[in-house]
Order: C-alpha cells, then structure tokens, then sequence
C-alpha cells in the first residue's frame, strides 16, 4: 500500500524543475523530501495533488492506480489531501467553513462531523476561533487551520508542505506530535520540511532533491548521520 | 403633496424590486468569477426577444416562457462561458471588462441584423393592470418583478450560504488554487455559476417583457442603473442588490417626485457616491473582498 | 561571535507607550510599551496570534493605535500614515511578502530607493542593496516569479531601499533551511553593527533570536510578558508555558 | 491630389491620432495606475464645452479656453475622481461610469451656459487664432502633435519615478506606503495629468466637428472606445494605444465603407472580442512575448 | 460616369437605428421608383449609404461620401444634431446637404448657402400641439384655455426639449394655466414620478414628446396609477408609430399626435402626388411587411423631390446648378406627398434654406389608426374621444 512516484518530470511551460524523481510513501509511515530552495520540493507535490505543474514523463500511482492524469478534483477523492505552502485559506470565510470544506469530496460526506471534533482536538486554538474570518487568523494560526482543513477529507496521504513554517516552537512541537498521532491512524504523510533536523527526526526515510533529481536517499537515520546533509541542510 | 407619499413609497419600492431582478445575475457572476458582464443587459435584450417570439408565434404568456427561454438562455451562458470567459478568467481586471464588452456589441449587433431596429411589445392582460389598496396602486406586472426578485434572491442567498456547491463556490472565489484542493471541480463550478448569472437574466428578461418594448438595444437602458445598484449593494452579494435596488427605487422616486424627474437620477448617483465614501466595498460587500480574485 | 553585551548601545530612537488596538471584542494588542535604541537589535517573540506583527503594523503606520503614543527619532508618529513612517526612517518587510508582481527585483527596490535619490543612483543604490541580501543573479527576474524564500529576501533589501533609521524584520528566516539561516544571522547582524540601525526582528527560530538580538520582548495575548536579555527571557516560566513549551 | 491624399483619409488619420492620444491619456492611469476610469468622457466633454462656450458665447480665443479647460477639468477631475481612490478594482470602474452619465445631466439642464440639449454648434471661422482650419493637414499636424505629446509624457513616465510609483500602488498599496509612497498624492497627479490631456483632446474635438451637445461628448460609448483602444494595443506600455488606435480606428473606417449597420459593429465587435481572447496582453504585449528584443 | 451617385447618411445603428432605418428604406423606394421610370437623363440614380450613428461618425462618413466617393449631394440625417456634424463638412466642400428629417430650428439658421430642409421646424409642431388644444380640445372638454391646466413633459434631448419650449410658450399665449413643463431622460426605466406630477397638478391636458419607452412607460403606468386627463397630445416620433400603437392596444384610441402625416386627406393632394403616394405605400407594404410611418414617407418624399426636381432640372451634379435649382422650386401646397408645398427660403435671410411650404399636421388614434383631423384642409376625420375616455373604460 503505497503512494509511488516514478521517473516523474516536471516543470512549468517550458521550465523543467523535475527530471526522473522517484520516491514513494507508504501508509503507516512519514517519508521527508528535503532541498534547498527552489530545488522543487513543492513543485513534486503539486505534481502529485495535480496542480499547476506539468507532467511530461513518469507516473504517479496510487495504491497501484495510475493517476497522472486524473484532474486535482478526483485526486482528492481517491484519497489524497495537500495542505500547500503559504496556507491558501480561503480568507474571508470563517475558520468553521473553512474545515466544512476541506471535507467538501464526497470520500468524506457523513463524517464531517468525527472529523471536526478530532481535527479540532488536536488544534484547540483554532476552537476559540470557529466563527472568525480565516484571513485575519495570525500567521501561525492560519498554518493550524491549513493542516487541519487537509485532514478533513479523511486522506490515504496526506502531502504537507513546511507545515512549521512560521509556527510557535511550542505549535511546532505540537504539530510534530500530531504527525504521529497521523501516521498512526494509517495514513501516509509525505513531509516537506525546511527544518531538516525535525524533519529527520520525524520521519522514517528521507529523500534529498538537488538539481532535479533525487540525489541522497536513505532511512531518516542514516541521513542524520551523512556528512553532506550535515553540512548542505543542518549547518553543522 | 404628502397625501401621496404612500403610493410614492410603493412605487418606489415596486421599480426597486425590478432594478433588483435587473441586477441578481450581474452580482452572482462578479461574485464568483469577479468578472463584470457588461453583456448582461444583452441576455436580457435575447430573453425579451425569446419571450416576444414565443408570445407572437405561438401565443406563450411571457411568464410561462420563462420555463422554454431560461434553460436555452442557460445553455447559451454555457457556451459563452466556454468561448469567452475562461480565457480571460485570470486576465487582468481590464481586460476582461472590455471581453465582456465585445460580447455585448456582438450579441447587440446580432439581434439588430437578425430581427432589425424595430420597437416590438407583448399585450397581456396583466401590461398595465393593478391592485389598488386603499388609495395605493400597485402595478401587478412589477408586483410580479418584486416577487420573483425576492423568491430568486432568496433562493441564491440559500444556495450559496448553506449548500455545498454554494460553500465551495464562495471558497472558489477567494481561492482557485487551495479549492481544487479541497477537490472541487472549479471548471464545473464556473461554467454552473456564468451559465445560472445568464439564467437570472433569462427569468428578468421574461419577466420585464410585459413591460418594456423590445429591441436590439433594450438591454443597455436596463443594465446601466442595475450596474449602480450591484456596487452599491456590494459587488458580489445578492442580499446587496436587492437591498441596493430597493434603496435606489424609493431615492428616484421620491426625488422624481418632489425635486425634479429629470434630476432623479443625478440624486441617486450623488447618493451613491455618498455612500461609497462611507462604505468603499458597498453597503453588503465585505472591506477587502472586492480585490481578492481581481488581480 | 561577537559579545552583544559589551556593544556600546546608542540613544533611544523609538519609543512607543501604551499601544492598544482591538479587533472587534480581541484586543490584538495590549497596553505594550517598548523602547529601542539606536543600533540595537531587539526580538520580538510570542505565540501565534500574541499580535506581534499587529504591533509592527501599528509602529510603521499600517494600522492605527486605538490608544498610546509612538514617537520615533523625537518625532510623534503616532497614527501617522505608513508613507510618514518610512519617510521618518521606518523600514519593514511583511510576514506575508508582498512584492510588487509587476516589477522587477531591481525595480522594486529602486522604487524604495528613490525616496532618497534620483533615479539613476536610486537604480545604482538598489543594485548595491540586492547584492547585499545575496539576490544579484535575480536583478531582472519578475517579482512575481520568484520562490518563497528569494521573495523573503526581496522584502528584506524592500526595506533596505529606504535607508531606514530603524528595520522591522517580520520572520524574514521563516522557511530557511539551517545554512541559509547562518548566512542570514550575519547580514542582519551587520545591519545593527555596521550601518548603525535599530532592527527590532519578529522569530520563531529561537537559535536566531539568542544569537543576534540585544533584547527579547515577549507577547502573549496582546500583552507583554516578558522583556529583557535573551538568556534570561527564555528561563521565565511564564514564556516556557506560553511560547516555548518544555522539552519531553 | 493623389487619393491617399484624400480628405477623407486626412479624416480617418486625424481621428487615428486623437484616438491614440485620448486612450494614451488613459493609459497613464489604467495601464499604470490600475485606476480603469470608465469615466474619462466626462473629462473629454468638460474640456470640449469649455472652449467651445468661451469661443461661441464670450469670444474668447479657444486657445485661451483651452487653457481655461485644462485647469477646470483638471480640478474637476481631482474633486471627483479623489473620493473613488478609496475604491479597488471593479468599484473603482463602475464609480467611474457615473462620472459622465452625471456630467451630462448636468450640461442638459444648465442651458443659459451650455444651451442645454441644443448643443453648440460652432461657426466656420478658420484661422490659427480660432484653431480652425480649412485644411485637414493642419488638424492631422495638431492632432499628430498631441499625440506625440502623450506618448512623450508616457515613454518619460514609463518606468521613471512616477511610472514605478503608479505600478507600485497598482500591485500594492501597503506595499508602496511602506516605502515611503503618498498613494493618494500619486494617483492624484496621474489623474490630473491624465485629465489634462483628455481636456485637451475635448477642445480639438469641439473645434474639429465643430458641433457638441451632452449626449455625444458625454456618451459613454466615448469612454469605452478610449480604454478599448489601449486594451487591444496594449495596456501600459506607450506604444499601445497608438498602435490599438492605428488598427481600429482605420478598421471602422473601412467596415463602414464596406458593410452597413449592424454587420459593421458586428464584425468590430468581433475583432474587439478575438483579439482580447487570442491576445489577451494586447498587440504590442503579445509581440513583446514573442520576440523578447 | 454610369450613375448618379448620391449620399445617404442616417443613423443606422445605435439607439436611434429605428427612424434611421425607415428613414433610408423610405428614400431607398424612392431611388428604384425614378430608376424604373428611366432614370435621370438616361442614367440610373445609386444611393451610396452612410452611418452616421454619433456626431463624429456622422461628420466621418460625410468626409467619406463627399471626399472619398466624391459625391456632391447627401440626403439625410434624421437627427439634427447628426445633422449639424455632418452638414459642416458638406458646405466646407461646397456640396449640398439635403435634410429630410433633423427639425432643430438651429439648422438653417447658420448661414449655409448648400444647406437645404425640407421639413418643418421642431417649433412649428411644438406650437401645432398647443394650437390643437386651444382649437379642437378646449371646445369639446367645454372649457376656455384660461380655466384649463397643461402639463407638458418632455425627454431631454434636443428635439423634445425645443417642442416642449415652443408649445409651453404658445400654450401661455393662448392663455392656458401651465401647470409645469417637466423634462425626462429618454432611457429611463421608470416614469411613475412624472405620472404622479401629472395626478398632483391635476392637468387636463399633457402634451408630451416622447422617444420610445418612456411613450409607452408614461401611458402604461398612467393607467396603473389611475391617472386620467382629458386630452393627451403626443408630438411625433413613437407617438406616430405603428409600434406605438400595438403596446397599447385599445388604449391607444384618442391620443393626438403632431407632427407630419403619411396619410392626409388625398384630396388635398395634386394628382401627381396622389400617385406616388400610393405606389410608395405600395412598394414600402411589399418590401419591409408594413405600412410606412410618417417618417419613411419623409425619406421617400425628400429623396423624390431632390432626384426628380432638382436633380433633373440641373442635370448636372455641379452644386452651383443644383442649387439654383433647389431655390428655383415653387411647388404649390399639396404638390407632395406629405401635403406640403416646397419653396426655400433664400439667401440673406435668417432661415436660408428652410422649406417654408412645409408644416406639421394634427392626428389623432382612431381605431388603431392614425386620423388626420386638423388642419381643415388636410383632415380625413374629426376628433374623437374628448375627454379622453376614463382607464377602467378603454
Ligand atoms: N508557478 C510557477 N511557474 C513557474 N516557475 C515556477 C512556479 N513555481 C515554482 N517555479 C520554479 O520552479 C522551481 C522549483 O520551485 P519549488 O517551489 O518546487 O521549490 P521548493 O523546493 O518548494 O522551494 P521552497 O523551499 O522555496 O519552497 C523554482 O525555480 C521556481 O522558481
Ligand atoms: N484585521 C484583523 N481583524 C480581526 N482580527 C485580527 C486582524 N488582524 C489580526 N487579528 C487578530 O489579532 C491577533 C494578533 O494577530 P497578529 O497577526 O498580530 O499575531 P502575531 O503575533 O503576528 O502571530 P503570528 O506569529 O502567528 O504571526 C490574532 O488573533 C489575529 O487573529
Ligand atoms: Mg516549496
Ligand atoms: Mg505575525
């Protein structure tokens, strides 16, 4: 069971951003994709989720069903969710809309309900916050009403892109533990992070986009450990 | 002079719930696609025509043609939307008012090459009938308007608020991007929001038939003050239209009556700015929204 | 590293009392007073929501203070408009970066630039600023093409252009990997100690804040609860519970 | 005279010019500013009437009301256009269009100044002091100057202090306040220049048809052509509403020589729509992708 | 040169497309009657048209005929203020222009030596409208002038306000109380106002001029408010239109209209003008499926006049000829199909070039129909229906 990337390439009209990536998550587990910036991290999500990039050669499968070309609307209803860089609320709608309608494909009609209180449980701040407008949350706020409008539609596999970017450290901790809680509920989460120390320590396998291709791979462990890692993204 | 205000009052109000109906389809499509359809008044013009050849054929009510004119007219708007508004969905603000501004000349020149400049009307039984109660008139064909208006605006109000294509179309305007995210087709949605704003001019059209001659530039006397009425309101929000047609029916009225015909509608532009200084996003709009989506 | 403490620290620039703002029934900000200095480096930290960047936007001009008093280089600015302030010496970027789409990078710092200059060395002043924050081989690119993070940097030299007295930095490190942050730890520091400005800088990443600033200001719920040397600030009980969260 | 030469091709050169030079006295406000007046006729009408009433009623020279007019309609353009920059995007276009509609009830009503509906009709008295030429050349020579003179004013604006500043508050406004940029101060002088140069299009009109009464100055049918000329050339660049205006006006020209009536404005209509759709940033912006030198 | 060329210019799109149209189908019958008759000297007659829709275009498309298409004589324009534009240019190139419709008194008071109109002026029918109250309305409602209130309502543009002006000052000249004269801007959407200030100045006679709608918007939400007058004189455009009478139906019967007529008593007319009066309405029934108004026999009368008396007699396009010609016509009143005789007015007076054999003429709706019923001479029936019957009764 899991979400399988092949010999993808990528870009924007005549761009080129990815050429031959290939990864894969599998349910139950956290899979990192790391890089610098502008290496494509968000572009090989969007590839996935089926927005804006173009595909030009490789495939993305699901579960064993290929769906390259499956238009963004139906992804999500096969069971993927993409919580994207930058946020992108729907700002002049209230927090509470904003969650109805993360569970809007019908995969996840009937429990709107379940998936309220749970998403609402691991976020308490956005529960002070229901009835206000989503575009005047704060900057970290807005991040928690991201990830949790994403979980609403009961992903298979949940695409979160730096999901602790300009977050509290106490909210990125708790957003971390929150990963687990995911994970452990069956669903595969594909990480992009900028803070690679926690990504590492998150995931399970760890993948490191440079110049368009996937240049290192390993367990997240092994990655700790690896001297070009250390010293191209911890700083060390 | 007092004496008559409640007639004034009504009246006011009456022509209020027909700039209202005039102005429903043009702040759907604002509120959705943030396009402004200058071509509007033109779907109406076609609708008038498509009642006017119904009734003169065929002897259909114009009334009753709404349910043959509103869904071809809907069929139209698809295939407008499909040839004209999506290339320009996420073209610059004054690009798309001028596309929607082609499109009006063209449909207006088609009908003036197809059916000539004449001046056509539709006699019914009900044209210039009316209620009186106590010493008010009431015009039953713009009874009628006022009815309608409100049934179609409370019905799209409903829609929007409570329904979920009506949540995601909200959420659509605010961002394409994050709602096919939420896996909404927004393809279908525009098409279904441009082709619904053509049908609200179908349904006024029908419906304004009975009182206005038809011809080729009808739609451009109607649409003007249903422009005013959908800023004012709120661009975007259908509460507002008809709020704004109500308020801007009873200023014309009252000032036609008691300053000058010809001045009536100087007042109710002076008012209109007024109000705009007051509220720059329109008396329902939301400070803000009129630029999300527009640039 | 250089020992912040033993900077010799400059006379006071800002100095802002009882600002309050309220959002409807929230009141975003506080009863917060704040002093800054000439060439100090003050960090500004709280939980999401705390109002910090309301508290940016109320100092240069972007929101009105419903009550307090700004005064900048003994100039009263408060409620001025966001114009006033920059032309008084107040730079900022925002958190959620708004270039200028139609420009390019160059252009969008020459627009700040010809504040001060006309336009041939406003364009020449700009290039030395994109330079400076690292973006030379972007000069031509549309804004509105860029990635996150060169748009984070495009703020920054925004800022820059106006040769400012005093820098806001709104999580300008949100979204940097380690090495970038490093780098960026030293352009900032060089702002304080080099061109002499005041920078007071809005973070979440705490290993930035304990390097670089002189000052930690703390906010939580509109309200200052903390304010003081860094080292101390994040051995206060009441940030660890608020803000930081204990390590388990 | 060879038929090129012909007066009624002077005539179409003529209207190409001033059509260039009033959609590029828009252009400075909508291609830069992002402020889409639809509401330019009204400054286009002011400054026609102004000369033309001074000239018929009072006797001054109409350069001297020209002169008259550009302030006028430039303080009339700054009383009412001022309030509307509070206004984004579509409210600003759609407050805009009451402007003339406004402007005409008005000119209607005030006859003992304007002769109301009758509308002025100016006497044929040619002379360079009545501006007022028996020649079509020298309209063609006024009208190339004014022209020239807008798209001199652009290419100077154009990305220059002022140009940056409008793009900036186009893109903007918090953005361009935080650097020091009076956003008001800005769009105010764009309009006042804006509406100067449309001023002083009205005056050549008036003393070119030599006839004006509300509903044809004030029409917004004029406002329209104005920012439609821009739109196909290409918005914000200089070049564009010479070159939208050297294609359209022309093209309406010879439809009309062609096809009567309604075909004629269908057929226009049809250019308007195709060439917004198949080029959507303008001629001049689709050539610019094309060929990037 | 096989042809005689000759420029029509009218508004052919736009808001006044509709007069314009019939304007140029009336001159267009006239065109294919002299051609099949022959034509001029041998030559057939070819009608080059322009759209004049706006003043600039109208002062365009004459450029294009006169300098372009090098023709000497344009007929046309239906609105004086197209009229203006566009005559400006002719006489500079020293053609004559031919107005058959525009009626601002204006026109021909600029001097123009090329500039000839056959029509009536906009006052002349202002003051008929007010003439006809005093004479057959005042009688049959049973009072004197003095003892009755007039309303006269107008739309705003040139033509409704300089009738509305000339029948308010006749009207006080005979000695009516002028309970107001109120102007209106023709694309309105909604004349209850001015319905009710009809109600409160309690008129007993409106005379109103109208464009199209507001026509139609004025009676219809008269009867909606149940606001009756005595007379209501309706002064040319809609108000003698077919179209006019089909949105009111029954309704229409007993309103009055001013202004020219398609079907004066024939007897009144020479018998020449009998003749072509009914080939016309023949051909105009064939060819546009109704019968011609007012202001396509205006087109087709004014065409006519020019082709087969002046055109003819100069046989040359030379305008010097031509107009020599023009000022050489002495038709006696009843030469023409619309009643009128024509004689212009000649140079060095103040209406050079105005046709003064031509006059407006007083109708009134009459089962459906337009009825002739003033001047005498003209008249095909009496006036009816006065006091207008009450709304509840028509
Ligand atoms: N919509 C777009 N159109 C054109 N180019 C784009 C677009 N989005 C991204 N790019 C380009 O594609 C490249 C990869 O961008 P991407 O956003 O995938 O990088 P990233 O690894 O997510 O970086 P970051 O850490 O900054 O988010 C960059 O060079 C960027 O400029
Ligand atoms: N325009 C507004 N209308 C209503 N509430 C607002 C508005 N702007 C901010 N707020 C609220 O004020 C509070 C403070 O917001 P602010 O953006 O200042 O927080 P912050 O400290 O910068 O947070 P973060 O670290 O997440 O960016 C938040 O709860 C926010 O929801
Ligand atoms: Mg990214
Ligand atoms: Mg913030």
């Amino acid at each position: 069971m899991a979400l399988d990337v092949t010999d993808l390439s990528a870009g924007y009209g005549d761009v080129t951003v990815l050429r031959g990536v290939t990864c894969s998550v599998s349910t139950n587990s956290v899979a990192a994709l790391l890089g610098a910036n502008g290496a494509g991290k968000t572009t090989t999500l969007n590839a996935i989720s089926g927005l804006q990039a173009n595909v030009s050669s490789g495939t993305v499968r699901l579960e064993g069903i290929d769906i390259t070309r499956m238009p963004a609307h139906e992804r999500v209803e096969a069971g993927i969710a993409h919580v994207p860089q930058g946020r992108q609320l729907f700002a002049f709608m209230s927090v509470r809309e904003n969650l109805e309608l993360g569970s809007y494909a019908p995969r996840a009609r009937g429990h709107e309900k379940d998936a309220l209180d749970r998403v609402l449980s691991i976020f308490p701040r956005l529960k002070e916050r229901l009835g206000q407008q989503a575009g005047s949350l704060s900057g970290g706020e807005q991040q928690m009403c991201a990830i949790a409008r994403g979980l609403m539609s009961r992903p298979r596999y949940l695409l979160l892109d730096e999901p602790s970017l300009g977050l509290a450290p106490i909210v990125v901790k708790q957003v971390m533990a929150v990963i687990g809680q995911i994970v452990a509920q069956g669903i595969g989460i594909l990480l992009v992070e900028q803070n690679v120390a926690l990504a590492l320590k998150q995931a399970q396998y760890a993948y490191v986009l440079e110049h368009a291709r996937i240049a290192i791979e390993g367990p997240a462990a092994a990655l700790q450990n690896d001297d070009r890692v250390r010293k191209a993204y911890l700083g060390l | 002079m007092l004496d008559i205000l409640p007639q004034l009052l009504v009246s006011g109000l009456l022509i209020g719930g027909v700039y209202g109906l005039l102005s429903i389809g043009l702040t759907l499509i604002f509120g959705v696609l943030r396009i402004v359809n200058f071509a509007q008044g033109e779907f109406i013009m076609l609708a008038m025509f498509g009642a006017f050849w119904l009734n003169t054929l065929w002897g259909i009510d114009p009334y009753a043609s709404i349910l043959i004119v509103t869904p071809v007219l809907f069929g139209f708007g698809l295939l407008a939307e499909r040839a004209v508004i999506k290339p320009i969905l996420h073209a610059p603000h004054a690009m798309q008012i001028f596309a929607t501004f082609g499109l009006s000349v063209v449909l207006q020149n088609v009908a003036l090459t197809f059916w000539g400049p004449d001046y056509r009307s539709v006699q019914t039984t009900y044209s210039s009938q009316s209620l009186i109660v106590g010493n008010v008139a009431i015009s039953v064909s713009s009874l009628y308007a006022f009815i309608v208006a409100f049934l179609m605006a409370g019905a799209l109000i409903a829609f929007l608020q409570f329904s979920r294509d009506g949540k995601a179309l909200r959420a659509m305007v605010q961002n394409r991007y994050a709602a096919s995210l939420m896996g909404v087709n927004t393809d279908r949605l525009n098409r279904l929001a441009f082709g619904a704003g053509v049908a609200c001019a179908a349904v006024a059209g029908c419906i304004l038939t009975p009182m206005f001659y038809t011809f080729p530039t009808a739609g451009v006397d109607l649409i003007i003050t249903a422009f005013v009425v959908v800023v004012l309101g709120g661009l975007g929000s259908v509460a507002g239209a008809m709020v704004g047609g109500l308020i801007i029916g009873v200023t014309q009225t009252l000032t036609g009556f008691y300053v000058s015909v010809e001045l009536k509608d100087v007042i109710a532009l002076v008012l209109f700015i007024l109000i705009l200084l007051i509220r720059p996003q329109g008396l329902f709009g939301r400070a803000g929204m009129e630029e999300v989506g527009t640039k | 590293m250089m020992d912040t403490a033993s900077r010799s620290i400059g006379k006071e620039l800002l100095r802002a009392s009882g600002l309050v703002r309220r959002f409807g029934g929230l009141v975003a900000v506080n009863e917060v007073s704040l002093n800054v200095t000439d060439r100090e480096i003050v960090g500004l930290i709280g939980p999401n929501g705390a109002g910090k960047t309301s508290l940016f936007n109320i100092l240069s001009g972007q929101l009105g203070p419903d009550s307090g008093n700004v005064s900048f280089a003994g100039q009263d600015i408060t409620g001025a408009s966001a114009s006033v302030c920059a032309r008084a010496g107040i730079g900022r970027t925002f958190q959620i970066v708004k270039p200028l789409v139609s420009l390019t990078v160059h252009e969008n710092v020459t627009v700040g630039a010809l504040l001060n200059y006309p336009l041939a060395t406003a364009r020449e002043k700009a290039a030395e600023i994109i330079g400076r924050v690292g973006m030379r081989s972007l000069l031509d690119r549309q804004a509105g093409s860029l990635t996150l993070e060169s748009r984070k940097r495009l703020e920054l030299a925004r800022a820059l252009s106006i040769e400012p007295r005093m820098l806001l930095l709104d999580e300008i490190l949100a979204g940097l990997n380690a090495s970038e942050i490093n780098e960026s730890i030293h352009l900032i520091r060089s702002f304080a100690h080099q061109d002499g400005l005041a920078v007071i800088m809005i973070e979440h990443n705490l290993h930035a804040v304990m390097s670089l600033a002189d000052k930690v200001v703390v906010l939580d719920y509109g309200r200052k609860i903390a304010e003081g040397k860094p080292e101390v600030v994040v051995r206060d009980p009441a940030v660890v519970a608020a803000y930081l969260g204990s390590d388990d | 005279m060879s038929a090129f030469f012909n007066d009624y091709y002077l005539n179409i050169a003529v209207m190409t010019c001033l059509w260039a030079a009033l959609s590029g006295a828009w252009n400075l406000m909508a291609g830069y500013g992002g402020l889409v007046s639809l509401g330019q006729s009204a400054f286009f009408g002011i400054g026609a009437y102004i000369t033309a009433i001074a000239f018929t009623r009072y006797g001054v020279s109409p350069w001297l009301g020209l002169i008259a007019g550009i302030f006028i309609t430039t303080g009339l353009a700054v009383a009412i256009s001022w309030p509307c920059f509070r206004l984004r995007g579509a409210f600003f276009s759609l407050a805009t269009l009451v402007f003339p509609i406004a402007m005409e009830i008005v000119a209607n009503n005030w006859s003992d100044l304007t002769r109301g509906p009758s509308g002025i009709a100016i006497p044929f008295q040619p002379g360079i002091s009545t501006f007022i030429f028996s020649s079509r050349w020298a309209y063609l020579v006024a009208a190339f100057a004014l022209m020239m003179t807008v798209y001199a004013i652009t290419r100077w604006m154009h990305r220059g202090r002022l140009g940056l500043y409008l793009i900036a508050v186009r893109d903007d406004e918090a953005t361009a306040a935080s650097m020091g940029i009076e956003t008001v101060k800005v769009k105010l002088i764009v309009t006042m220049i804006s509406a100067a140069l449309t001023a002083v299009g009205g005056f050549f009109y008036a003393q070119y048809i030599l006839f004006l009464d509300p509903p044809s100055v004030f029409s917004i049918n004029i406002s329209v052509q104005i920012a439609l000329l821009s739109i196909i050339g290409g918005l914000g660049t200089p070049l564009g509403p010479i070159v939208g205006s050297l294609v359209m006006t022309p093209l309406d020209g010879v439809l009309s020589q062609f096809f009567g009536g309604g075909p004629r404005l269908l057929i226009y209509g049809a250019v308007l729509l195709g060439t917004v759709l198949l080029a959507p940033r303008g001629i001049v912006g689709t050539l610019k992708a094309w060929c990037p030198t | 040169q096989e042809t005689w060329r000759i420029g029509a210019l009218y508004p052919l799109t736009g808001g006044l497309a509709l007069l314009g149209n019939e304007n140029l189908n009336g001159a267009r019958i006239a065109v294919d009657m002299i051609n099949e008759k022959g034509g001029i000297a041998g030559k057939k007659v070819e009608l080059v048209q322009g759209d004049a829709s706006t003043p600039d275009k109208a002062q365009s498309e004459a450029e294009r005929l006169s300098s372009l298409e090098n023709l000497q004589i344009i007929t046309g324009t239906y609105s004086s203020g197209l009229s203006y534009a566009a005559s400006q240019v002719v006489e500079r190139r020293g053609g004559i222009y031919w107005e058959t419709g525009g009626i601002a008194d204006g026109l021909t008071k600029r001097g123009f030596s090329g500039y000839f109109r056959l029509v009536f002026t906009a006052s002349s029918n202002g003051q008929l409208a007010a003439s006809l109250a005093a004479s057959a309305i005042a009688p049959r409602l049973g009072k004197k002038p003095a003892d009755l209130n007039m309303l006269i309502v107008h739309e705003d543009s040139d033509y409704g306000t300089s009738v509305a002006t000339a029948a308010e000052t006749k009207a006080k000249e005979l000695g009516f109380k002028v309970a107001g004269r109120l102007p209106y801007k023709a694309a309105t959407t909604d004349l209850a106002p001015l319905v009710l200030r009809m109600k409160a100045s309690n008129a007993d006679i409106v005379i109103a001029s109208s464009y199209a709608n507001d026509a139609l918007l004025i009676q219809r939400q008269m009867k909606q408010l149940g606001i009756n007058v005595g007379a209501f004189i309706g002064t040319g455009g809609i108000y003698g239109l077919a179209s006019f009478g089909e949105g009111l139906g029954s309704a229409v019967n007993g309103i009055f209209d001013t202004e020219g007529s398609a079907g004066i008593n024939p007897a009144s007319l020479s018998d020449e003008a009998r003749t072509l009066l009914a080939e016309f309405q023949k051909r105009f029934q064939a060819s546009q499926g109704k019968a011609p108004s007012y202001v396509g026999t205006q087109g087709f009368v004014g065409t006519y006049i020019l082709l087969d008396k002046v055109l003819r007699t100069a046989g040359v396009t030379d305008p010097a000829k031509l107009k020599e010609a023009a000022l050489a016509l002495d038709i006696p009143a009843g030469g023409t199909s619309l009643g009128w005789g024509v004689k212009f007015v000649r140079p060095g007076s103040e209406m050079q070039g105005q046709n003064e054999r031509s006059f407006p003429v007083a109708q009134q709706w009459q089962d459906g129909k337009l009825v002739v019923v003033a001047p005498d001479n003209l008249k095909t029936g009496d006036p009816v229906l006065v006091p207008l019957r009450t709304w509840d009764k028509r």
